[in-house]
């Protein structure tokens, strides 16, 4: 039931794309752990669905590892690919950002949608990328997430979304707080439909994401350790927060105070997904179909 | 109290101190049985024009100011002239009664309605009491509940917004202020019965959307709407907090901003000076405001309604389908 | 809007009824506040709703009494009145406890309900007498609460419960429990039809009553100084209950914990049901109906 | 582990020590090498015969004793047994993670279902993780939240209870232990979705009743079902707490006194000696109940359901209506 190793399925250019994003060490063999500080064997790191095979530390995944080892081979058809930003408002250095988040993710925008197969099963999908611009919910990030849940009411699909924010766009202004209320206009409108919305949190959600469409789902789960919480550290700070549990604003501490259903582990993500699917009434995709 | 003692904004200074010089003359003009009328017109009539050439010339910055105005009316003081009767209900039947949100019934010129607000506090023990106007969890979900009973009886919806943020305490995180505020705005988009949403000061991001996803969202002139306070902004962005002024600007945070941007309906003007120089005209003219959008929501079928709310926040935020790969 | 001062209403009967409660001293003239000792002529504790002119505190009414401080004059009409307990368990002592509650409160059980008028509007009534065998929620207060209820749904009429009770009565053992499930089922079937529910927690409301229909009114109202909770204090202690909050389980308590909607001193309890009745959309009765 | 060192109650310790005498053989033969099976096969006989003596004059307050038997099946121990597989779901989404009211989705021989019930603890440390089966309003809430859940999806719900009473300490009172259980009877009367419920031991009270409004009501053998318990009704009525096996007797909370009530609809039998003597067997009778009673239900529509569903309590209770003033 486990995915394959995903990295194995893979040509080089992904391969780099994956790690370019943080702690390889320079002759790109080898990675540090940033919590256990172990020194892991890249190859086996990518075998191990880039989990920490000493302390089970869970790595940042882009979007489109997140895809490979979630939806079944071969099955993903993106939607809404060319979908930009622009600058309303006309707010200095957003252009620069955008270019440079596009470098660093070699994607169009902070979050890739679409549809594809879960263990047979038709889903919607929406996948959150932390390399563009953290994440941010501007309009790009809110259109693609509505087309895609209005995608999935029109074909009676169930929704599925790995989220991963810093927040709402500031650069958009007051249109990105909007997004907060129209992706979570769109949930309501999945629900009444009676369709599933699984979401699941990943390293960190917090702010205008964590307080919209991240926190309504029927089931919610989390990777371990992900950072999960309304208020920004900096926001927090200024605001005078000062003591904080040693747990504050994670996954465990979100599972403690009842906001989500599971911390379920990299390893056992997509077959958790198939039997929260087909509880929900989703049943495996005929071949005649 | 004489003008002079009242809090005072630096570009308010000029003012204040022509308030103070009518007060003064109109003083001795009770004490002595002069007639200065005269003077006092001719004061007025200065002062009047400094208040048009001051506010016509405001930068973003000093609206933010105005809409934290120490003297600015808060949602109480609203809810005092607007309402003919109001009732307070508390409670989210949860945790707690939350004092930063709070809401009930009222009758609005013989018309039944559910309101919920923020409510800021006056002096520091009021503030204390009120959080600053930052809710909690219990406070939205409180709103929802009351939402819920407006919807139940078929009653329209106001909510009246002044709130900096939500509250992010460590116990609002533990009871999932997120999740509060993301069900609110879940719930509200459904919400079988008119709402209408005025922010009367401070629009402070998801604190404030909390209840302000309306069919109709209203602003006072000089009430601020923003993703975040532009200091938090400056802060985060430049890492200079001190940069607040040019972030002010560029966050687009004003009522006419919001107006252009399609996030709001409509501004709701306020007295020369702002709403603080007189509380009765700027309650009444959001009273007004709320006559006049909940009649109009009145004949509308709750499909269409609901269809409307929805197409409109649907509508928001821009972006483009580009060409390129 | 205050309703009159009731006792000027009644015959001698009623007053003696109302007064043979608590705490009259032995003259028959004078009684004694039970919070700040003061020494109250009776005729004057009446004539304020049997509150003490000096501290507020509320005495607890019996049902009639409460209805007459509610219903507007001679438009109450009683239903189910014959309905009486049998001992379905067969339970030591419980005939003899019916004699005596039937004694002490000349009811012939621990509700009253019916239909009437509060401020012209038509309304179905559920009162409880704790002088009854505490108040508590036996087959027949279940039977009188769910027919009035049904009552209601079929007359599009809104309900108004007054609360009083020490729980379940226990001598007729699980099917007492049942009540719980059996009232609130109606309180459902109330809400489904879109009808107004308006509950009154008094002196006292817990355990079983207060753990069922009285939990799930549209608005709750309370008395100052109620008792209101769970856990009877006895129960508590056994479950080694110790350190309390000084106001717990006051109707204080509830309301600062999200519990109650306001606190209602009984001088203002008709003019803000009717007030909630108007927001709910109930009409006053033309005079032509 | 040797049945010598289970907890016995001391009507069980006749059998206890026939099992101990029947283990020493059977140890000895291994052993040795000795044949002894007719030995071993007369004291099972024995050991029997004096079960069904002892459990066939069971007072009801031995019943009590069983029903809180330390070694007795908890709820998980059914779920392990009784479900293909087993994937717990957390959270009110308000407050908290109850540990004593656990649930999530399940398969019952390929049958899709939702789970929740009370969950106690065997040792020190879990006895007071799982807060002795007592859930706080986070647990109601919780419960409620899978129920709905389950209704959004079609699947039935079963609910497993176990439990002395509803937490009743401070922190519960300030959360509205009494509203959580008051909504879950509302909600779970009107759940469009099939409700089944099996006490399994302790059935205490509205912490019982909070998800047991079911369209079956099921009870094991040995359990009960109770307004209050036993000692806690002598000590309020009696002003004795010691009178606890009169008044077990009085209040009638075995299974057999429930069916005669009318208040569950089905006895499911123990082994002999009671459920923690063989429980995979008590396991798979709940499982084949619970199969059966869903299978049944899922013939019903929704509205016939409901309507049985409210019948049923709504019949519940007695009084007679008099004749005299
Ligand atoms: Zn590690
Ligand atoms: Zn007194």
């Amino acid at each position: 039931m486990a995915p394959a190793p995903w990295f194995g399925l893979k040509g080089k250019a992904a391969r780099k794309t994956a790690r370019q994003s943080v702690d390889a060490l320079p002759d790109g063999l080898w990675t540090k752990c940033p919590k256990c500080n172990e020194i892991l064997f890249n190859k086996e790191l990518d075998k191990n669905l880039r989990v920490c095979s000493k302390c089970s530390y869970h790595y940042k995944l882009g979007a489109w590892e997140r895809i490979e080892i979630t939806v079944d081979d071969g099955t993903f058809v993106e939607a809404d690919a060319k979908l930009t930003a622009i600058n309303p408002l006309g707010f200095p250095e957003y252009d620069t950002k955008i270019a440079k988040g596009r470098l660093m993710s070699k994607l169009n925008e902070a979050i890739i949608t679409g549809t594809g197969e879960v263990g047979g099963i038709e889903i919607a999908l929406a996948v959150a990328d932390f390399r563009f611009m953290g994440g941010s919910m501007g309009g790009v990030v809110g259109e693609k997430f509505v087309r895609i849940v209005e995608h999935a009411i029109e074909k009676n699909l169930p929704v599925i979304t790995f989220t991963t924010s810093g927040g709402a766009r500031m650069q958009e202004g007051i249109l990105s707080l909007m997004q907060m209320a129209k992706t979570t206009a769109a949930c309501a409108r999945l629900h009444k439909a009676g369709l599933p919305y699984i979401v699941i949190f990943t390293d960190p959600t917090t702010a205008g994401v964590h307080a919209s469409y991240a926190s309504v789902g029927d089931v919610i789960f989390a990777e371990p350790g992900a950072l999960v919480g309304f208020a920004g550290a900096r926001v927090a700070q200024q605001a005078g927060v000062v003591h904080r549990p040693d747990n504050f604003q994670t996954s465990e501490f979100q599972l403690e105070h009842g906001m989500i259903d599971r911390i379920v582990p990299r390893k056992d993500m997509k077959s958790t997904l198939i039997k929260m699917l087909q509880f929900c009434g989703c049943e495996e995709k005929s071949d005649a179909a | 109290m004489p003008p002079s003692e009242w809090n005072v904004l630096d570009f308010e200074k000029p003012i204040a101190d022509l308030d103070t010089q009518i007060a003064e003359i109109r003083r001795l003009t009770m004490e002595r049985g002069e007639d200065r009328s005269d003077d006092i017109i001719a004061l007025e009539q200065d002062r009047d024009r400094l208040l048009q050439e001051i506010f016509s010339n405001l930068k973003t910055w000093d609206r933010v100011l105005l809409a934290r105005h120490p003297k600015r009316p808060y949602t109480l003081d609203y809810v005092r002239i607007m309402f003919d009767d109001y009732t307070e209900l508390s409670g989210d039947r949860l945790f707690a009664d939350d004092h930063a949100m709070i809401g009930g019934i009222a009758t609005l010129e013989g018309r039944q309605v559910m309101f919920v607000g923020q409510q800021k506090g006056r002096d520091l023990k009021d503030r204390q009491y009120r959080n600053f106007g930052s809710a909690k969890p219990e406070g939205y979900r409180k709103a929802l509940r009351l939402m819920k009973l407006a919807e139940k009886f078929k009653r329209p919806v106001i909510c009246l917004v002044d709130t900096p943020a939500a509250d992010c305490s460590v116990g609002s995180e533990e009871r999932g202020i997120s999740e509060a505020i993301a069900r609110n705005l879940m719930e509200m988009s459904t919400l079988e019965t008119p709402v209408i949403c005025v922010v009367l000061g401070e629009g402070g991001s998801g604190g404030a959307l909390g209840i302000a996803v309306a069919d109709r969202v209203l602003m006072l002139e000089h009430a601020v709407y923003s993703v975040i306070p532009p200091e938090s902004c400056a802060a985060i962005l430049w890492r200079d907090p001190t940069k607040q002024k040019e972030m002010a600007e560029a966050l687009k945070i004003t009522s006419t901003d919001a107006l252009k941007l399609g996030v709001i309906d409509d501004i709701i003007p306020e007295p020369p000076g702002g709403a603080h120089r007189n509380v009765d005209l700027a309650a009444r003219n959001v009273k007004n405001a709320l006559i006049k959008h909940i009649d109009e929501l009145a004949k509308l079928k709750t499909t269409k309604l609901l269809d409307e709310r929805y197409k409109k926040f649907r509508g928001m935020g821009v972006y483009q389908e580009s060409t390129e790969e």
